[in-house]
């Protein structure tokens, strides 16, 4: 497979295409933008649609309608969009409708700044209202950012679920070398659900409102169990050089990649230290924390481009207290480097004393 | 011969076709339906043109007409 | 004996309450859909409002859209599939308020849907409040002295509106208030799904409709209500039709 | 091997296709390249920068604040990175508009009449690949040949501007081959 | 002070009017539409301004304006209308901009169905992108969501910071006595802030962007002290009958009223059982679960109106997996009754057996 | 020596491209408030596009808005603060877009406020997307190939569909591509802020701009470009004035 | 004392006005009350009910499963709610529309034809106020005074609904005050 | 006499002043200034009759015209 260097919001695109994605709606924002306008013309290419929409609230709901329709579809944003689409995703999410949501995080609330940033670990969590959760995937390198995209929207026809990318303005932005996968050629058989007119057969109705509680009820059943399922077969997780490491960063997608070189300063230096790097965010890896050699491990450090810790709770509920946690980050679109990490490290471990 | 049917189940008494009939011959029953309601019901079939207009009316397609 | 008028088979009992025209409105689409033969291929959008309620009793493939979005529902749809026959029912909260720009955006892209827009001048579903179009001086449950225009506006003429788009090829609004104009609107929703079916574009069908139970009125008093103020302010009739389409 | 590179100057001086075809080249060379541009609200008027990392094994961090190589291509980025500079780090200055001299120690600075020379061979726009042409003949980090065949691949349908930028990237190359030459002169270990 | 039987929504709106709300935008949505309708004629009576937004984007942003000129602002909503705001509350945190939003919840996910649920205390807790919190008050009385919706002002005013009161459709649309509090009549003073035109003073900006990076980032850490702030002085939370209590149930708004009736029909059999009711959310009362007498408690049940449990990750990162914690919920917009608890007591910790 | 024409004390160096007529809008707006004494009353709502950039550069009350919301949180502060001027600031984008419902909504409630639109045809500050406005056939960097009417639709025109609403008292669409226009066009935005000095309610000024940057041209080309296509589509002038006001 | 009783019925029966008497009569009684509407999809046609519930102490759940009261107004929801009546509670049966027999033992019922009653006594609306005055003979909970004090207060801008209200309350008071008399008897135990 | 004076800081270079003037006497000059653009400054002052148009027409408001 030949390697190409490309941005990663073009990757994200190009893999979507490859994955069979046939629709597209999208609004602008920085840092994606590379995204919808790759798609503008290549999904044309391919015979597969591209609308921008007139906000990030229509181009959710028209992804809403496309996938109705059982085409694979995708929208990507970034923060404030992101916020639009809540209820959208939130009615894909009750809807059954399967969908990939890319977001190209940035920092700050509000406008913030187009930056990077990890900001928006929290939101994804249960975007939108209504109590539901989507598997998100987090991406540390263009490679990654490309083989878990294709990789949304099959775990997103599987359960009939949205699925959200969850990636940062650094992988967006960043040119990377990149194996593309190959074109899909079989799909999962939408034909059971979708909206297509009912021609011999029954008509349907795609619905996230149903006056039978009882059905309401037990869909919000089927929810739990589809989460518990999750956690059980869909948990990723990288652990790099964490076997025999006493100290342990946590971080997840680019903050993980600035931690991979300063863990290898440290090593160098005979420092045991490692990396435990969600890759799902949810459903996330806690039996990774749960199950670390607690005689030997003794302290992590949560690393992440935001301030405060987003994802210091995630850790805490695998960790237990059971060893000192320590965060650090930056904010205001900073981005640490890695003597910066390897600083924080020595403040809070004495590590290199 | 024209004859107009109101679909007592389905009708929930609103009157619109009794205010459309220009002879006004469709007038509520006394008698509720299952769901509570007093039902429309055509007092002079003999009166009546098939003029339609209180099928057209209607929002509960209750009325029917044959001719 | 022949059968000259009956319910179409592809509507049941509904759950507006009695003396909604949304019951008129929704038989008028069946019986049209019916007619063209076209109700196996029609995939309905419905809104958020009492339009939602036909979810339980049009027999077409249907999808509920999230408040106001139907029209970019309606377009992801219609997109998919051009060759099935895409349309949306909102009410005027749903698509004069807070879908607004989902309307004139989908209008204005042309998008080879059909609009039916059933104006009640109230939000019926939520109880009552004031809508985009509630006329001058009338109350609602969030104007309980009367729409005042200097804080509140004006109604808003969502046909006129859509006319001044490029794109949409046909418009027109119609009431539902008597028998004569209930044949004027079928005739016109009949024209709109034809528009649809010759690839000709977007089509706006406005209806003049009722909300007995939030106006606080007798159904058949709320037909004179309407007569004697909603039809004098929102003018009846097509108001563009563009011939051959684009 | 792990070397990282940091271009900045004014937007419009393109910075960022340097950056590119670095990363572009060193891919060819089935080298690992990073290319990170820094984007933001800057980019209007102000500086524009991005950070290139080649490696020969996985990288990690794409932006680093120790930085191997610099090339300031005007004052204000000249000033910003000058002490993000590694000891032992090379420096490339666009002399035609940064007059300042280097303060830092134990770096080697080559002074490049980019802008100068640019106007020579054709026009103002060409001087970063004066630059690229001074970068690549004095680390070596990347085989000459290789960059400029991505040159001519980058600018595939604007056959005049890749002409051009060949000419100003061999000029840069020059400079430094024949060392001490015009406009250019190493003041290693100032 | 006399008491009124009035309705949960009315209520809320009624105390708003005496902490001193001069400002009120909002959207139809059931079941809270007793609060727009009420403030529409009370507004006017007292001075204040009441518009009904075209949309709950709009609405939201309304608020976020006259909390600009100084105001006391407030907004209300349900599910998907919270979704639709979660842009505006993510501006609003980020502009340092006070205001008071309700949410009346329901259940379910998308349109989901207007009887009540709990089902959107994963969302609050973070309820837009960027990475930010609001205090969260949640009331299980009538009398409570009047107090604590005239606390919320003072809290956003003390904060410059949105706040949320979380209640749900039974507070909404149940009447109940309550005792109105008195009309305010001082404020905190805004003029240092406030835009109210640049006369004999340097102009100022509200905004969520800036392009100094550290102002952004100081202003992301000073956000994390404000949390860890609230964390050690505004936590509230009620403890009923738990001082003795071999079981504990945990549950907040109405489930923990209903839990408080199974409590004393399991009180009058002798079972030794209590309550922790989380108050503010967030903040949430971590505390109160850490320090329990594990050497007397024997196990918690978390009791939700909504399916899965949302509160349980709190809840365990207090309890730290300490004792064995259940959940029970009903979802589809069921409302589960005190024999219900007592049933899934028996069930999990076979009480009265 | 007389100064006959310097630089409005309230605005200081500002950030947009070379050639952006945005700074063009920008100083008639600092030029105009002075000259009438009331930017010291005066409160800007920015938008989020190139406009939210007069943040550093106009010494004014400021409050940058979501994007598109600048209508709703304008209203906010009008109604909280009858006795001060406020106005919006919004691009194409963001007023024709995502802010449609907001400002179509203002314009109907009759909002006693100055709207000023800077209409450039395309997405500025994202980097050249195809905007509502995007003339057809006008490449952009989401129309590779042009605006394409059958998917896209028409390049929508704001002031029309104002004026189309009741409550609007001025509606008018001027150009900054020369001295002439740039005269022409602070005349508007003068009456449209008297208009609010007066109580008479809700003033829309379209200003067809320029982006140099994104349209890919030298400044000076781009404002030929402006007169041989955007100004022939966008036709200037007077569209609604109400005299009196209401 | 605590008390939970039910009204069910059409919407349109004035159930929820029954509901809200009921509250504020027991509030100016110094008793603690909650009303719970169940409001939902359902309103519209279909059954229409809410939950009143009396105590002397705080109340904890507005909504109950095991009732102590039950006022149906038609047969839908006497249906539905039949089996949450609890051993000896008490049944108060709109007899005019509700046709079927109670089948629960060990419940209280009271047959009152309150529909007739009320078209007797000006028309069908002022059925809901008739089960109100037998509630309130039957079962005591609130003094009558208080109540009909309520009724017209809460029609105080409505006199003549409240002038017909009150004597629909009276008579249906008076239909369990002289028990066995038309309309209406005692099926205690069955 | 009509003095027009570019504030050099503020110019970036856009012509649009060079392209508004009727005598075609406003021009980049050579320098760069700090931002890196090359200044507007006026070759012939004598023929300036103050018209105003580079300066109205100038969107850094860079131009100011004394008489
Ligand atoms: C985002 C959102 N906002 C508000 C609501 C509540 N809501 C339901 S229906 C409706 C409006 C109904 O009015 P209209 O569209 O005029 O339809 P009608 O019921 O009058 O036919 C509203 C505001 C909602 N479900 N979702
Ligand atoms: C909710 C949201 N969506 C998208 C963006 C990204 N964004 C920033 S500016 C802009 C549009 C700018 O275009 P326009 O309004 O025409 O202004 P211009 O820059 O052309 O003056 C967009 C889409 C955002 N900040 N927030
Ligand atoms: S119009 Fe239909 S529903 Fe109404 S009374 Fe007549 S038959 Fe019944
Ligand atoms: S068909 Fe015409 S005349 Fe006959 S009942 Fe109906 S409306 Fe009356
Ligand atoms: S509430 Fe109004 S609009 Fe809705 S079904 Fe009832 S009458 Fe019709
Ligand atoms: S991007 Fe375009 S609109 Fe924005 S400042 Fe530059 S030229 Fe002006
Ligand atoms: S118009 Fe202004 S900024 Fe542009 S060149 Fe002339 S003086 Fe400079
Ligand atoms: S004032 Fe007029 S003539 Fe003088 S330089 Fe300016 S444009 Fe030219
Ligand atoms: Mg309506
Ligand atoms: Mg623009």
């Amino acid at each position: 497979m030949s390697q190409l260097f490309m941005k990663g919001n073009e990757a994200i695109a190009e893999s979507a295409v490859r994955a069979g994605c046939e629709f597209f709606a999208g609004y602008p924002i920085t840092p994606q933008n590379e995204i919808p306008e790759y798609l503008s013309w290549r999904l044309d290419e391919v015979g597969g649609v591209f609308v921008q929409g007139e906000s990030e609230v229509a181009a959710v709901n028209m992804i809403y309608g496309a996938s109705c329709a059982g085409k694979r579809v995708m929208t990507s944003t970034s923060g404030p969009g992101l916020s639009l689409k809540a209820e959208g995703i939130s009615y894909l999410a009750a809807s059954r409708l399967p969908a990939v949501i890319v977001d190209v995080a940035r920092t700050g609330a509000g406008l913030g700044q187009i930056k990077p940033g990890q900001n928006d670990y929290w939101f994804v969590k249960s975007p939108g209202h209504g109590g539901f959760k989507t598997i998100v995937l987090a991406p540390h390198t263009v490679q990654e950012a490309v083989d878990l995209t294709y990789m949304a929207f099959d775990l997103a026809d599987r359960d009939l679920a949205p699925v959200i990318v969850l990636a940062d303005g650094v992988i967006g932005a960043m040119m990377e070398a990149v194996t593309l996968p190959p074109f899909k050629d079989t799909y999962p058989d939408k034909t059971s659900w979708i909206l297509n007119g009912a021609e011999n057969r029954e008509s349907r109705i795609i619905s996230s409102v149903t006056n039978d509680l009882n059905k309401l009820e037990s869909f919000h059943v089927y929810q739990k169990e589809l989460y518990e399922s999750w956690g059980r077969k869909d948990v990723m997780v990288e652990s790099f050089m964490a076997s025999d490491a006493e100290y342990i960063i946590a971080a997840y997608g680019t903050s993980a990649r600035i931690a991979k070189t300063a863990i290898r300063i440290l090593r160098e230096k005979g420092i045991k230290i490692g990396l435990i790097r969600p890759i799902t965010i949810v459903p996330f890896p806690y039996e990774a924390f749960e199950d670390l050699p607690y005689n030997n491990v003794k302290g992590i450090l949560v690393t992440e481009l935001c301030i405060p810790s987003q994802m210091i709770d995630d850790i805490q509920l695998g960790v237990l207290k059971r060893i000192p946690v320590h965060t650090f980050g930056r904010g205001g679109g900073f981005i640490f480097s890695p003597e910066d990490i390897i600083d924080e490290l020595n403040k809070v471990f004495s590590l290199e004393d | 011969m024209i004859k107009v049917i109101v679909n007592k189940k389905l009708c929930k008494g609103c009157e619109l076709c009794t205010d459309a009939c220009p002879l006004k011959i469709m007038v509520l029953g006394d008698v509720l339906n299952n769901n509570g309601y007093n039902y429309a019901t055509q007092k002079d079939q003999d009166k009546c043109t098939g003029c339609m207009r209180c099928a057209l009316m209607c929002p509960e397609s209750a009325i029917e007409i044959y001719k | 004996m022949k059968n000259i008028y009956k319910k179409s088979s592809i509507i049941s009992e509904n759950a507006f309450c009695p003396g909604c025209l949304h019951g008129v409105a929704s038989k008028l689409i069946a019986e049209v859909l019916e007619e063209l033969q076209i109700h196996q291929k029609a995939i309905c959008v419905l809104p958020v409002g009492c339009g939602t309620l036909n979810m339980e009793s049009l027999k077409l493939d249907r999808v509920v859209a999230a408040h106001g979005r139907a029209p970019a529902v309606a377009t992801g749809l219609k997109r998919s599939l051009p060759d099935n026959i895409v349309f949306t029912y909102q009410g005027d909260g749903d698509l004069a308020s807070i879908g607004l720009a989902e309307i004139i955006h989908a209008a204005n892209r042309g998008e080879n849907i059909t609009v039916i827009f059933v104006n009640n001048s109230i939000y019926g579903m939520t109880g009552g409040q004031l809508a985009p179009t509630t006329l001058v001086q009338q109350q609602s449950t969030t104007s309980k002295f009367g729409r005042n225009t200097s804080t509140m506006g004006y109604p808003i003429k969502m046909a006129e509106i859509i006319t001044q788009l490029e794109s949409p090829t046909l418009v027109a609004r119609q009431s539902l208030d008597s028998p004569r104009n209930i044949i004027a609107a079928k005739k016109i929703i009949r024209r709109a799904f034809e528009n649809q079916m010759n690839h000709k574009g977007f089509s706006f069908v406005e209806l003049l409709s009722n909300c007995p139970t939030n106006w606080k009125m007798k159904p058949i008093d709320s037909l004179d209500w309407m007569r004697s103020n909603v039809i004098p302010y929102f003018e009846l009739g097509i108001l563009k039709d563009v011939e051959g389409g684009k | 091997m792990e070397n990282s590179l940091l271009i900045a100057g004014f937007g419009g001086q393109g910075i960022m296709t340097l950056g590119q075809i670095i990363g572009y080249a060193a891919t060819k060379s089935h080298l690992k390249a990073t290319y990170y541009p820094s984007y933001g609200a800057e980019q209007r008027g102000g500086t524009a920068n991005c950070a290139v990392v080649i490696a020969d094994q996985e990288i990690g961090s794409p932006v680093r604040n120790k930085l191997n190589h610099i090339i300031a291509m005007n004052e204000p980025s000249f000033k910003r990175f000058e002490y993000n500079l590694i000891d032992q780090g090379s420096f490339f200055i666009n002399s035609s508009l940064i007059k300042i001299t280097v303060k830092k120690e134990k770096a080697n600075v080559y002074n490049i009449a980019a802008s100068e020379l640019a106007m020579d061979i054709a026009n103002i726009h060409s001087a970063n690949f004066v630059m690229l042409g001074a970068y690549i003949a004095a680390t070596k980090i990347l085989d000459k040949n290789i960059v400029a065949e991505t040159i001519d691949d980058y600018f595939t349908h604007k056959k005049e501007i890749a002409k051009i930028s060949l000419i100003a990237f061999d000029e840069g190359f020059r400079q430094i081959s024949k060392l001490g030459g015009k406009g250019c002169h190493d003041t290693t270990f100032k």
